[in-house]
């Protein structure tokens, strides 16, 4: 078994480098952005009719933010497998708590940096108007769900790359376990937004929700990596 | 485990052809008592009679989960790693999923008939259809292949993060505010609104598909044991025709 | 002499196939062993059991004296496997790949810059990224991340294939120190006259089995 | 060039072989399919307040097949260059609109089999109750879309599938041409559902769209293929 | 003597550095070249612009008479390529992929069985996924959909990588035949001893030019 400090390294490690497979390759910001945005568009021409769009705007940018992880997860694990470097790291007895660590940090810097974006386009496009403390409610809001998406993304993520087909399973093991983090987020959302007349207050609770599905899934991710990848 | 695959005729044994009359005695007097004995419900007439299949499935698939939980989590800690708590975790994972599926198909059909319309996308309706998601999932992966403690340690892990569902599902309806009937009889509270051979039936019907739930369960299990084992026999030739590749 | 590799009657099967169908091997410290057989004897499947990778069904095996049914996560800190793919990340540059293993190790960056100017991916190599490399190229780059690894058992399948003449003198000599160095290497090849010069053991696989 | 006979021959072999992986792997059957009926759960979920579901439920329906054609193109592609195939089926000087044709024609059975499924599902879980003839333009929308579906999906699919971060240049590139395709389909099965009160004959015109766009898209795509993909 | 292959200043690019930097080659019916060279000298870039894979940036060249700045398609209908790699679909069987390579030229089962009967990946082979294979075995599954394929001009880029020791004389004796039969190869290799055994005649790649 590794030491605190190693592991702390071989987390970073991970993270930087693909911070920096993101950074040479530039997919997120030339490709998944553009991607999320018509997402939000096309949902616009399948479901506007009589003003239902502007009272589901947090709902969207919640469905946004699912598709376009489920892209970004694929992707930051088909880069592990396209030459093998996936079995690389196994052989290389690289902690695989620190993986997931590493790679789940790596995940909560590009959703986070894709959800602000999401979150301005509704701002302004739908023309909402916050409070400040709405607006370090959706701060806190993104923060918390961010962190809770990356761990499990990361944990389902890993299990379905090895497997033949992983372009597939991978949205069959994570959409129902997202769910209460769509519901979660969304309500938070709605309530910072004050959509239909929400409260700030609201929020809160919810808040708390996806607090407690994403220290769950960071604890449970750094245990169950190993063997759910390993073997 | 052993006598079952000794016998190549079936996985049947003289306990479980007990087990299986009890079964079908429990399971005729339950029919009975639903469609004969019981009263029609004041708001909801006869269809209250779904009740008896529609509730009992659901808890006897929670258990089911329980179990594939419980048996996932031996497998986990125990030394040896006995492939058993295995199957008995796959076998109750599929019977479970067996069960969902019947409590959401009669929970449908109750729906058509006393809320007018087949579903909703209510919180416990929405959190049960995932929870018979998630099941499938872990089924899929139990598929994934790779030996046999690959598949046992894949799954095992899996199925303790699936059980994590269940609350979820349970609690779903005070989460959120929802059509669907609150916890009236598991609150552990004393106001008990129903009449006596009502619950009486509700909680017969309970035993009933508990004791189906375990008749399938161990023969499933044995007809996985008889699997595995046939493979092993099957692996055996394997390694025979394989050595006979070497030109030498 | 110090038995580094021990394996009884292993097998190990991928989807239902037994790949090993009853493997005996046992590998001295400072051997360079070289496996031979014909396509699809199962040395690959071999070199992967040694690294801890493919589980085994039936048989035992210690690799340095760790148990392989039971602690392959062990074992795999030790030993270094080149396999068929290269393991690189293609959107990384030569030097970013190197670092990132040196990093998970926690090699110097003398100790990078020397892999690399063994394996002669520095200079001009070192900024291009590894998609753009030739087959070559990559190979030279995998065996660089090797050794910024410092394992104690190389396991190289096949790793001649794809160098230049110059480059297969190179990795012959990189081998031969590291075992004057204490190091164990275990080899796949099919080039029989330049394998057999490097080796001091030769172990025909064949039909899932060892002789 | 190649004669009309040998292109025939050739389609037809791509289209098998389509299939036939299709067989062996069983990707869609045991994922794809989950997939979608999954999508369309979510998206009630988020959407759901105040039954603004019952009148979007055939955008959903259009919705949820879009996605899973991602899934399925980018796996058809997938299959192609996970081992140089796509370079080796250029080399042996395959006509590419023949490949086009295949490959167009394997999707169309994969995605009809899909809709299918969803439509079902729409039916059922919805409360959708049809006439004959409802039944007749919902069958027509399902095929004409599915056509010209298949064909933008190929044609795009084949463009991103030499490119580096193909998971996410994909969508970028499909979903702005689809929307129209979107669009009509949405409205053809509101009218053959009869949501929000439409009338069956108002789907028509949409059908024509939607013929419209599936002629477009074969004509353009079997010429357009080879040079897309080729260079 | 019939020019099949005349290159003349043919630079080709790669992103934006220059694979190939002025290439003139020319070969003749009936030969078998090998092309040598260190890591990354162009070799396999000088293959892929024979197979009309690769634009060419500046320079002349035809392949077969066809002009290879015009008519890359028609080219690619007559020259067959083996890659880095292999070109299979892994879900489909060994006799699935030979298959579809034979139905796309329109070749008869009979061809089809002979291919995999000289290659050997008949047999129990023939129904196993080529996913499930091992390298040596792909190898033989890609060169076995190539002979179906029927070419006037086979490129082949390290064609014996991979291949076991009889693996390598069957191929020998393949690449012999075809030429017997009217076909000319040019093949990359890193092994010198083997393939100069096989070639008519050498040139060496270096720095993107040939000698
Ligand atoms: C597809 C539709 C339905 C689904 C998926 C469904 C699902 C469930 C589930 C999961 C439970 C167990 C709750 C728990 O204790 O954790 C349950 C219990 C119950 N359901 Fe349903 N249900 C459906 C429709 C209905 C309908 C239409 C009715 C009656 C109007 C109904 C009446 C009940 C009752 C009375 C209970 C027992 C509640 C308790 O005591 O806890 N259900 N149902
Ligand atoms: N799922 C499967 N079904 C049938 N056979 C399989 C399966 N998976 C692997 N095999 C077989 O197992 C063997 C694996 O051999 P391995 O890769 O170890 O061979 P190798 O000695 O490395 O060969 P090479 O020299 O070609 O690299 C092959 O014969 C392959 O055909
Ligand atoms: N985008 C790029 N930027 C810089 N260099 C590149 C780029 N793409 C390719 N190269 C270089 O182009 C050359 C390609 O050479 P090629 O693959 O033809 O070599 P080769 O002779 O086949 O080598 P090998 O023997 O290793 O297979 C390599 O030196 C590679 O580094
Ligand atoms: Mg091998
Ligand atoms: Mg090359």
């Amino acid at each position: 078994m590794s030491t605190f400090e190693q592991r702390r390294r071989v987390a970073f490690a991970v993270a930087r480098k693909d911070l920096t497979i993101e950074w040479n390759s530039r997919i997120l910001v030339n490709q998944v952005a553009p991607f999320a945005a018509i997402i939000m568009v096309l949902f616009a021409f399948a479901l506007d009719n009589e003003g239902i769009l502007q009272r589901v705007a947090p709902g969207l940018v919640w469905l946004a933010t699912l598709f376009s992880m489920l892209v970004v997860i694929q992707r930051t694990f088909a880069v592990e497998s396209a030459d093998g470097a996936l079995d690389a790291l196994r052989v290389a007895g690289v902690d695989p708590s620190a993986i997931f660590i590493g790679k789940s940090l790596a995940l909560m810097v590009q959703l986070f940096a894709l959800e602000l974006l999401l979150v301005g386009t509704a701002v302004v496009l739908y023309g909402v108007e916050m409070s400040l403390v709405g607006f370090a409610e959706a701060i806190v809001t993104l923060l918390t769900a961010t962190v809770g998406l990356a761990c499990v993304g990361t944990l389902y993520g890993g299990l379905a790359a090895g497997a033949r087909g992983r372009e597939t399973l991978l949205p069959l093991l994570l959409l129902p376990v997202v769910a209460p983090v769509l519901i979660g987020a969304t309500r938070a959302t709605e309530a910072a937004f004050g959509s239909g007349g929400a409260q700030v207050s609201e929020g809160w609770p919810w808040i708390l929700l996806l607090a407690v599905f994403a220290v769950i899934f960071a604890v449970v991710g750094s245990v169950a990596f190993g063997p759910l990848v390993d073997e | 485990m052993n006598s079952a695959v000794a016998s190549p005729r079936g996985t049947g044994t003289r306990n479980t052809r007990i087990l299986g009359i009890l079964t079908i005695a429990s399971m005729a007097f339950l029919a009975l008592l639903g469609l004969v004995f019981s009263a029609e419900d004041r708001d909801q007439g006869s269809s209250v009679r779904i009740m008896y299949v529609h509730v009992p499935s659901i808890w006897v698939a929670y258990i089911a989960f329980g179990m594939t939980a419980a048996c996932s989590a031996i497998y986990l800690s125990s030394r040896n790693r006995s492939l058993i708590w295995d199957r008995f975790a796959g076998a109750a994972g599929e019977i479970g999923v067996l069960f969902v599926a019947v409590s959401l198909v009669t929970g449908s059909l109750w729906g058509r008939l006393s809320w007018g319309t087949y579903w909703v996308w209510d919180a416990r309706l929405t959190s049960t259809a995932f929870l018979f998601i998630t099941y499938l999932g872990y089924l899929a992966v139990r598929r994934l292949g790779g030996t046999h403690r690959q598949r046992a340690r894949r799954s095992a892990v899996l199925a303790l993060l699936a059980i994590l569902e269940i609350p979820l599902v349970h609690f779903s309806v005070r989460l959120w505010r929802s059509l669907h009937q609150e916890a009236t009889v598991a609150t552990g509270g004393t106001d008990v609104h129903m009449d006596g051979l009502m619950l009486f039936s509700l909680f017969f019907g309970l035993i009933s598909f508990t004791l189906l739930f375990l008749w399938l369960v161990i023969h499933r299990q044995r007809s996985l044991a008889l699997e595995d084992a046939m493979e092993n026999r099957g692996l055996d030739a394997a390694i025979e025709a394989r050595r006979e590749e070497a030109v030498s | 002499m110090e038995t580094v590799i021990e394996l009884k009657g292993v097998v190990a099967v991928l989807g239902s196939f037994p790949a090993l169908a009853g493997v005996s091997l046992s590998v001295q410290r400072g051997e360079i062993l070289l496996l031979q057989g014909p396509n699809g004897a199962g040395k690959t499947s071999l070199l992967r059991v040694c690294a801890g990778l493919m589980p085994i069904e039936r048989g035992t095996g210690s690799i340095l004296g760790i148990d392989l049914a039971t602690n392959r996560q062990d074992i795999r800190t030790r030993v270094g496997l080149l396999g068929h793919t290269n393991g690189l990340y293609l959107d990384l540059t030569v030097e970013q790949n190197i670092q990132f293993w040196a990093s998970t190790v926690g090699a110097s960056q003398e100790e990078v810059a020397n892999a690399m100017s063994t394996m002669r991916v520095d200079g001009r190599l070192a900024k291009v990224k590894a998609g753009q490399l030739s087959a070559g190229q990559r190979r030279r780059t995998a065996l660089a991340s090797l050794i910024v690894r410092r394992a104690e058992i190389w396991l190289l399948d096949e790793p001649h294939a794809g160098l230049d003449a110059a480059g297969r003198d190179e990795l012959d000599a990189l081998l031969r120190n590291a075992v004057a160095a204490g190091a164990t290497v275990v080899l796949a090849s099919h080039e029989s006259e330049r394998a057999a010069g490097l080796a001091t053991r030769t172990v025909t696989v064949d039909g899932g089995g060892a002789r």
